[in-house]
């Protein structure tokens, strides 16, 4: 890899099929990527895309009729591909922290806040319960939580969205994870609420210092927090770039659609929104042209033939596409 | 934006060809609607081919066991046994399909007028706690008192007490559906498509049935496949109590009650009406299960 | 919570009042006479004069407020003095007595009462003890053989009447095996080993034939209540945090799709009290429900209105409670 | 009203209150009310689009909710074209429906998922135009479909076929059928992608210009409203906060509690972004079953002063056309 | 020896509901607590009188009875104490028949004492019972199951209304029997202990007896015969063929024992068409029909008495033609045409009388069609009866409607129900009927004029063919006027045969009784004129 640091994961040539009454689902072709320790990492892409089946596809959380290959993930060096079962779910739960996208729904209603946060750090740690609880107290204040030793005792409902969410998040770093992946955390709030959640993560990353993949379809929220940007479309990863970089100089007509879509709270108010027509693509068989193609402004028949690879337009900057935005022509 | 060239609007497919279509790939369901057509046409065109009269009593062949003109032996009043599984068959169909039916209705009316209407839902349920509560035995002697005749005479005595066991069936067996319709229905209400419906200003009683009735048909579709058991079973109560159909008239569930004292002596006698009952019983589950999933859209576009 | 409760029972009130007047008017107008079981031997003069001195000449309304007076008051009024030794105003109040037996009904109620409960009040708790591995093993290999063989017991469970089953288990383990004894010792009385052993014995099969039938219904309700919950949010949490398969699937998803069972549970109490008149029967277990099914034949009408009284009344109670359960159960539900 | 940028008035909303009650005890005495909507004042002008922002739960869909009468108003009026829909009888209402239409937040949600297209888009045909044949319905509904952009060939298929841009076109469909003149667009685009965002609210300004339509357009998506509204209120606990033209809101506002909901909208642009200073707001959102006294903001408002603590501040022009509900607002 | 043998195992598949035979005149009653208290007589297993309480039997002869026959001296024997000790006195009696007779009371035996002018003690042993009228049977009060002794000294304060607050005492009456109650469950079980002082040393061989009740009649027959966990089952109506093969178990054995039970059918004079209303089912309607003796001589013809017999009742039954069937000496050997099945002459009676076969099957005259709705309670082997009694008829062209009515509805005198057998809104019924003791006389009273129940009489009354006949009134009162026993006898098979030439009944099986005992159970006397545990003190185990 490019980086000079040992990556923290290393994803080579991930794909993950659903077998369905309906038939094949490949939602995910040929990703592959990498966190450096320390790194936020955003992803991006509509609903839809692979996203978080990407990730979820990398700590074996996805149901039965997923079919997950990779050449390597490797995690700290080693291949999660290899691991046991046991192995794995011990990674999971310590290494790995996972935030999901619905607040209201990710938490178990039945069990207070203080036993779901405990619940962790007695399996892993092997903390005793006072223990469990004085730490998970902690994580509480630690995410802004006024008088958290005392909402221990309460449910989920009885926490407002905002509030849920960053349970989650207590909840997820409560083991200390290298890796925190973040499912959409903030999709579901408020503007005035995802302001503090991110405010809390960017305090959070500088104090424990872990890598972190971020998972939007918000290029406002990526832009604010992320060190480098990764595209997904139809399973694959379209464009990666660090972030200034990326929206200096976006290369994918995709990620330039994208773009261009977005309204934006200053400067000109334009007399219609820019807007990607179509459909996005039916993930049924394996990708044989480009997902984009139908819905492309640059279309050219290369893309209908043939599935592009990715290629490297500057350093850490890469691209999968047959249409050259510097040059404005093909490749 | 995409051009929107005049196409022609498709003809309004078919709903049952499209549940037909699913239903058709669910192992279970076809299965279950295959024997379940072997039983109906059994019974209803067995007795032509086996035409051994069921009532008909040899006294010197009594307790026979199977044979080629006896094909399940015979009763203890030399009656083939054959002969009047068909026949009690006929009886115990019709009375588990319709009492269902009748308590089906009854449920869901009741079940979706008290989740609906707040007003309504207090009485409503106490209403049904009320039916949960009263003695069954001796409502059914009322009820037995006081139409029987009335019936006899408008109808005969076979249809006119097949009428009155179905209705009694009916009436004592809806409880279990509207707890459980109300419950769905309370949820349902919410959703926005309701809210929708009642923005484009169409009236409750059609927002019932256009919205909210077909939503709730699978919870239905499960006491259904309960309530025809349970009426087959309950009939042959009645039968026993001297509450249902005349004591020469074959059903199923009488046949096993009749048979249960021959346990040892004629085990055929038990097994076969059993057997039909509980092949019954498991078809119209399995056929339960295909339409439930065959008419929820999502499952079938997959 | 306290508020809902009381507010509903409240309620309870002037519904269990209506109930008792329609269960009392549908006795009435039962046919059925309480002088049907003497012989036929006994003249018709001689009948109706024990249908006077058991106060059936009395007009409807009347009888119907006497009964409710002793039900209402003259009974739990016994009770209070009974229990605390006390004497409350005059000692003797008119007690609500059955005609067949001339006895007062709550001593006979009272009598079944421990037979009813140790045979049918076990057989639920062990329908529940197969039911729910049954519902979750079946929900969580969906459509795998273990799920269909469920279904199939399920459906058979069902579709089975217990006077059959019950039976073929004489049959099997009384008759051919000599296993357990097919009628039920209700004198016995549990002092040492064996005579627990005894009764162990003796209530196996009535306790297994109720259990095989609820556990039926209950098992499907469990799968289904599984298959919600497992397609949850919260269960990805759960795996995501690390936990063991069988933590997520046993203390996550089993605590959640408990809540609709366990009210389902809780309304099929009653039945309890109520006996299982069948069962009961075939076996001698002679608890509530046979003295319901005795006092319907013998048309021992007082008997029959305080008991299915009593069971409506715990019918409406039982409601009261699932509904409170559910509240308890899922912390996101407060009556208010 | 004085600013009379567009035309006439169309919808004047006033003094309108919505009022959830709140039963507690044994006897089930009202102890209290959920001020959803209290005591709102403005007017929608024809034409016009009329943005309404806030976070989740400050009574927004309420509001609108109330307007169209699928909630009975505790008090107040809604005066559409001269009428008052908040007193009408039923019938009369059922009338009036086909002027007014809502399009839902949800699109999943929001249609039947047991209906055909065909058969949702043609309810209001079958609900309101009695004397149509079947045939032309059918024609409408095809009609409807071109005018949203939803291929004619997907009328036989169920709502979970769509995506959901196509789902919401559905859902606008059925809003169009009656030719309604105004139309509460309820977050119509909440749900959906950013890039399925554009696409419908293209479709909405669309269906504007060629039909003269009026709405109601509420969101917490600032920069979609900031696209589409002409005038923007700001919504907070079930009070408007600021009522301004669109422009002049995001320039300049007046209220703080505008000023940190606009600090708070990440901008999709890294320099933008890393120069920006966020004001953000401290706690949660007050239950409107127990507002504050004083000011609704006053506990969360990084100026708040003594004065907001106990007098409630006036809705105060504080410039033509700009309304704003604050007391140190100049 | 007493109390060597353990405990018996008593089943009655109808549990007892108390142990007071005058509260509940139930059969299952009278026999649980036949176990306790005791008649000063009792019918043997020949249905003739042995004394229990007393040494000899008062008749004519032995100038117990008085001439004119209206008194009757009972001696009580020496010695004969209750079961706390105390002795047994004429007092104890009177007050059993003061506690019947009060009105209040709701005795169920009270036709017992019917006539009793007075009881006197004539000294402690010594009872003097005078009748209103000369009674040439004065055998009621105080001999058979239905008049036992009750103690006075329990029972003094339970007299009239006061006879249901006395629960203890009507769960375990003192007694002069063989066995104590200890213990007793209404409608389930009932315990006893050999009685300390019963008059006879050795007796009774078993310590305790358990009596339980419930279920039904197939399997306390399995109780007894297939697991051996009961020594004595009781009532088993049930298919013959099912306990034969009970019995091949080995275990047990089935016995028997005839009475006067018959299982008859009743034919319908008047007419019970619904159209009727309130003059359904009364005389002033006489039947279309059924009041032609040719019908009715032909369906009795037309039934396979045999056949009946073979399908449900086996050796617990036997073909008969009269409605009084036994003692032997009242048994009418007039009516035996009626066991010869002969459906071809039941058509030529049919033809004959003009009873013309239709195209449907079913015989007609003028319009009227021989169709009817026969009705009986329900139990199995009566609907198996009914099965096959309605394909004999259908063969020689009579339409039959079955239908079976709930035993409690059915003999229940519910005014407001259609169905009991009283009203009789049916064209047949069937049930069985028998009489206490060995007279006839009140069960032959049974189908006088007076006897026919209308609404007038609130359809009291025990003459359910509406059978009226001068004549049979006549014969009646000189029954009850006569005191030879021949004498008695011919005027009784006079007043049978009369019945059965008018075709009001139809008697199909002479009906015994049918119990089970284990093989180890011995001295078991099978009795169907008194309690089948008459002689319960003489049962002993063998080993
Ligand atoms: N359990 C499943 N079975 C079949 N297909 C699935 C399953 N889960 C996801 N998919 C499919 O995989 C594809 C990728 O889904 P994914 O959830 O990763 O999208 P996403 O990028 O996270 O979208 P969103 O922004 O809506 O969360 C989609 O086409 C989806 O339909
Ligand atoms: N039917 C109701 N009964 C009681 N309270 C209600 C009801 N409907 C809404 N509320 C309350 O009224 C307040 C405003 O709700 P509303 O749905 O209007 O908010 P909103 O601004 O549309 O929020 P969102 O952005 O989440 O849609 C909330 O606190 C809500 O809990
Ligand atoms: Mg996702
Ligand atoms: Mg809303
Ligand atoms: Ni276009």
């Amino acid at each position: 890899m490019r980086d000079e640091i040992a990556p923290l994961l290393d994803v080579v040539d991930l794909h993950t099929v659903f077998q369905t009454r309906g038939g094949d689902v490949h939602a995910v072709n040929s990703v592959s990527f990498s966190v450096a320790p320390g790194e936020l990492l955003g992803v991006v892409g509509e609903s839809g895309s692979g996203k978080s089946v990407t990730m979820m596809s990398l700590m074996g959380l996805l149901p039965s009729s997923a079919r997950v290959e990779a050449q390597a993930v490797n995690f700290e060096g080693r291949n999660i591909r290899d691991m046991s079962d046991d192995a794995l779910r011990v990674l999971r739960g310590r290494d790995v922290g996972f935030v999901f996208q619905d607040p209201m729904t990710s938490l178990n209603p039945v069990f207070t806040v203080g036993y779901q946060l405990t619940e962790a750090l007695r399996t892993h740690l092997g903390k005793s319960k006072k223990e469990a609880r004085a730490r998970a107290a902690e994580m509480l204040s630690l995410v802004g939580i006024p008088d958290a030793k005392a909402r221990l005792n309460d449910y989920p409902h009885q926490f407002s969205g905002g509030m849920r969410q960053r349970v989650m998040i207590a909840m997820a770093l409560a083991c200390d994870p290298k890796l925190l992946i973040a499912d959409e955390p903030t999709t579901a709030l408020d503007v005035t609420i995802q302001a503090q959640i991110l405010e809390l993560v960017k305090g959070l990353r500088q104090k424990m210092g872990m890598g972190i993949v971020w998972i939007t379809h918000d290029l406002g929220v990526v832009a604010g927090i992320a060190d480098r940007v990764m595209v997904m479309y139809g399973g694959q990863i379209v464009e990666q770039a660090p972030v200034k970089e990326l929206f200096a100089n976006p290369q994918h007509p995709y990620t330039i659609a994208l773009l261009e879509t977005l309204p934006s709270l200053t400067g000109e108010r334009p007399e219609r929104l820019r807007s990607i027509d179509g459909q996005p693509p039916i993930l049924g068989a394996k990708l044989t042209s480009c997902p984009f193609a139908a819905r492309c402004r640059q279309v050219m028949d290369r893309c209908h033939r043939e599935n592009p690879t990715r290629r490297e337009v500057k350093a850490g900057h890469d691209v999968a596409c047959w249409w050259d935005a510097t040059q404005g022509g093909a490749a | 934006m995409s051009d929107t060239s005049l196409q022609e609007m498709p003809k309004a497919s078919s709903l049952s060809r499209d549940v037909w279509n699913q239903f058709r790939v669910h192992r279970g369901a076809m299965a279950g609607l295959v024997i379940f057509t072997l039983i109906v046409l059994a019974v209803i065109f067995g007795p032509m081919i086996h035409t051994v009269d069921p009532g008909f009593m040899n006294i010197r062949l009594r307790n026979a066991p199977p044979s080629w003109a006896n094909p399940m032996g015979t009763d203890n009043l030399g009656r083939d046994i054959f002969a009047q599984v068909l026949q009690g068959g006929r009886v115990s169909l019709a009375v588990g399909i319709t009492a269902m039916l009748l308590a089906l209705f009854l449920g869901a009316l009741i079940g979706v007028l008290a989740g609906y209407y707040k007003r309504l839902d207090g009485p409503l349920m106490r209403f049904t706690d009320l039916f949960l509560a009263l003695p069954l035995l001796p409502l059914l002697l009322v009820i037995i008192m006081l139409f029987r005749d009335t019936l006899r005479q408008a109808f005969g005595p076979e249809t006119g007490i097949f009428f009155l066991i179905v209705f009694i069936i009916g009436i004592t067996s809806w409880m279990q559906t509207a707890r459980i319709v109300r419950g769905d229905v309370l949820a349902l209400k919410e959703r926005e498509f309701v809210l929708a419906a009642r923005s484009i200003g169409t009236p409750s009683r059609r927002i019932i049935l256009r919205h909210i009735l077909p939503n709730v048909i699978s919870p239905i579709m499960v006491s259904a496949t309960l309530g025809v058991a349970n009426a087959i079973i309950t009939e042959s109560a009645l039968s026993f109590l001297g509450l249902g159909f005349p004591p020469d008239f074959p059903t199923w569930g009488r046949l096993l009650f009749d048979g249960k004292d021959f346990l040892t002596l004629t085990p055929e006698r038990v097994f076969w009406p059993g057997l039909a009952i509980s092949l019954t019983v498991l078809s119209v589950n399995y056929i339960g299960d295909g339409l439930r999933d065959a008419l929820d859209p999502h499952i079938r576009g997959r | 919570m306290l508020n809902f409760t009381i507010r509903r029972l409240m309620f309870a009130i002037p519904t269990l009042l209506v109930i008792s007047f329609i269960i009392f008017a549908i006795l009435d107008l039962a046919p059925g006479d309480p002088t049907a079981s003497l012989p036929m031997t006994v003249p018709p003069e001689v009948r109706a004069q024990i249908r006077s001195t058991l106060g059936l000449d009395e007009p409807f309304i009347i009888r119907y407020f006497l009964w409710l007076k002793q039900f209402m008051i003259t009974e739990p009024l016994n009770l209070i003095e009974s229990s605390f030794g006390i004497t409350i105003g005059e000692g003797d109040r008119l007690r609500l007595t059955s005609w067949a037996t001339r006895s007062p009904v709550v001593d006979l109620i009272a009598e079944r009462m421990p037979q009813t409960l140790w045979v049918v009040g076990m057989s639920q708790i062990i329908a529940v003890l197969i039911a729910v591995p049954i519902g979750v093993i079946s929900a969580y290999k969906q459509y795998s053989w273990i799920d269909q063989l469920g279904t199939l017991f399920s459906m058979i469970g069902f579709s089975v009447p217990t006077f059959f089953t019950g039976l073929l288990f004489i049959v099997i383990f009384s008759v051919n095996l000599g296993w357990f004894p097919s009628i039920y010792d209700t004198n016995h009385v549990v002092e040492d080993w064996d005579s627990f052993v005894f009764q162990i014995k003796q209530m196996i099969m009535p306790t297994m034939v109720l259990a095989l039938f609820t556990a039926a219904q209950i098992s499907r309700y469990m799968r289904a209540s599984m298959l919600d919950n497992l397609n949850q949010d919260y269960v990805r949490t759960a795996r995501a945090k690390g936990l063991k398969e069988q933590t997520v699937l046993l203390v996550h998803v089993l605590r959640n799709s408990m809540i609709p069972v366990v009210t389902v549970i809780a309304l099929n109490i009653p039945t309890i009290f109520g006996g299982a008149i069948i069962t009961e029967q075939i076996f001698r277990v002679n608890g509530i429900g046979q003295l319901l099914i005795t006092g319907i034949v013998g048309a021992d009408i007082p008997l029959v209105q305080t008991l299915t009284f009593i069971f409506a009344a715990l019918i409406v109670l039982f409601n009261l409670i699932a509904d409170i359960l559910y509240g308890m159960l899922d912390p996101r539900i407060r009556y208010e | 009203m004085r600013d009379d940028v567009e035309g006439k008035p169309l919808v004047e909303v006033r003094n309108l209150k919505m009022y959830f009650p709140i039963y507690k005890g044994i006897l089930r005495r009202q102890v209290g009310q959920v001020k959803a909507v209290d005591d709102v004042s403005f007017t929608v002008h024809e034409g016009e689009t009329l943005g309404l922002v806030g976070e989740s739960g400050c009574g927004k869909s309420t509001c609108g909710r109330a307007i169209l009468r699928l909630y009975d108003p505790t008090d107040g009026s809604v005066i559409l074209d001269g009428t008052d829909i908040a007193s009408l009888n039923t019938d009369d209402l059922r009338q009036m429906r086909t002027d007014m239409q809502m399009i839902f937040q949800d699109p999943q949600a929001s249609l039947n998922p047991k209906m055909t297209v065909e058969r949702i888009i043609s309810e209001p045909l079958i609900e309101h135009r009695k004397g149509m044949s079947a045939k032309e319905r059918s024609d409408r509904v095809g009609e409807l479909m071109d005018a949203v952009g939803l291929n004619r060939t997907f009328a036989n298929r169920y709502p979970h076929e769509f995506s959901g841009g196509q789902r919401q076109r559905i859902g606008i469909a059925r809003a169009l059928a009656l030719s309604p003149r105004f139309i509460v667009c309820d977050e119509p685009i909440a749900a959906l992608d950013v890039s399925i965002q554009a696409q419908v609210v293209n479709l909405l300004e669309d269906l504007q210009q060629k039909m003269g339509l009026t709405y109601l357009f509420i969101s917490h998506d600032l920069s979609m409203v900031r696209h589409l509204a002409t005038r923007v209120a700001v919504m907070y606990l079930g009070q408007i906060m600021e009522l301004a033209p669109s422009g002049q809101l995001y320039s300049d506002p007046k209220h703080p509690y505008t000023k940190a909901l606009l600090s708070a909208v990440p901008e999709p642009d890294p320099r933008e972004e890393s120069r920006r200073d966020r004001i953000i707001l401290q706690g949660d959102v007050p239950s409107p079953a127990n507002p504050p006294t004083g000011c609704n903001f006053c506990t969360r408002c990084p100026v708040a002063q003594p004065l907001c603590h106990q007098v409630s501040p006036d809705w105060r022009e504080i410039e033509p056309g700009r309304f704003v509900s604050c007391h140190f607002a100049e | 020896e007493r109390a060597s043998d353990g405990q018996l195992n008593i089943i009655y598949w109808q549990a007892p509901s108390l142990l007071n035979p005058y509260l509940s005149g139930g059969t299952k009653e009278l026999e649980a607590a036949s176990l306790v208290i005791e008649p000063l007589a009792r019918y043997n297993e020949v249905g003739q009188m042995v004394p229990f309480l007393v040494d000899e039997i008062p008749t004519v002869e032995n100038g117990g009875v008085s001439e004119d026959l209206t008194t009757i001296t009972w001696k009580i024997s020496d010695g004969i104490t209750w079961s706390d000790g105390t002795p047994l006195t004429a007092e104890d009696a009177i007050f059993t028949w003061q506690y019947c007779t009060h009105p209040e009371g709701g005795c169920a035996q009270a036709t017992n004492f019917s006539d009793v002018e007075s009881m006197e003690a004539l000294d402690s042993q010594t009872l003097k019972i005078t009748f209103s009228v000369p009674k040439p049977f004065p055998y009621g009060p105080f001999v058979g199951a239905q008049s036992p002794i009750i103690q006075k000294a329990q029972f003094e304060n339970c007299v009239g209304t006061l006879a249901v607050t006395c629960s203890d005492e009507n769960f375990a009456p003192i007694g002069t029997g063989p066995f104590v109650v200890t213990d007793f469950k209404a409608n389930d079980v009932a315990t006893f202990a050999a009685n300390e002082n019963y008059r006879d040393p050795n007796k009774p061989a078993f310590a305790t007896v358990n009596f339980k009740g419930g279920g039904d009649a197939a399997s306390a027959a399995r109780s007894v015969l297939e697991t051996g966990e009961f020594d004595y089952a009781w009532n088993l109506q049930v298919e013959p063929e099912i306990l034969t093969a009970m019995e091949a178990a080995g275990r047990g054995e089935i016995i028997s024992a005839f009475g006067t039970s018959v299982e008859r059918l009743m034919v319908n004079f008047t007419n019970p068409d619904p159209a009727l209303g309130d003059e359904r089912a009364t005389v002033a309607h006489p039947h279309p029909f059924l009041t032609d003796t040719a019908v009715t001589r032909a369906m009795s013809i037309a039934i396979d008495r045999e056949i009946l017999v073979i399908a449900g009742y086996g050796s617990a039954g036997q073909e008969t033609c009269n409605v009084l069937p036994a003692p032997a000496a009242f048994a009418s050997p007039n009516n035996e045409w009626c066991k010869n099945y002969d459906p071809d002459e039941a058509n030529r009676i049919l033809d004959e009388a003009g009873w013309e076969m239709q195209s449907d099957g079913v015989r007609a005259k003028d319009g009227v069609r021989l169709s009817v709705l026969y009705q009986t309670s329900t139990n199995s082997v009566r609907q198996g009866t009914q099965a096959l009694i309605k394909q004999m008829w259908e063969a020689i062209g009579i339409e039959t409607e079955l239908r079976n009515i709930d035993a409690s509805v059915f003999f229940g005198g519910d005014q407001s129900s259609p169905d009991t057998f009283q009203k009789f809104f049916a064209d047949i019924e069937m049930y069985t009927n028998n009489f206490d003791g060995t007279d006839p006389e009140a069960y032959m009273g049974n189908w006088t004029c007076a006897e026919i129940p209308s609404p007038d009489n609130a359809w009291l009354g025990m003459n359910m063919p509406r059978f009226c006949s001068e004549e049979y009134d006549a014969l009646a009162a000189e029954l009850s006027g006569t005191a030879a026993l021949e004498e008695r006898a011919r005027i009784a098979i006079a007043m049978n045969d009369m019945l059965m030439n008018a075709g009001a009944i139809i008697p199909l099986i002479h009906r015994g009784g049918v119990s089970a005992r284990a093989n180890s159970l011995e001295g078991v006397l099978m009795n169907e004129w008194d309690s089948e545990l008459w002689n319960a003190a003489d049962w002993t185990r063998s080993n």
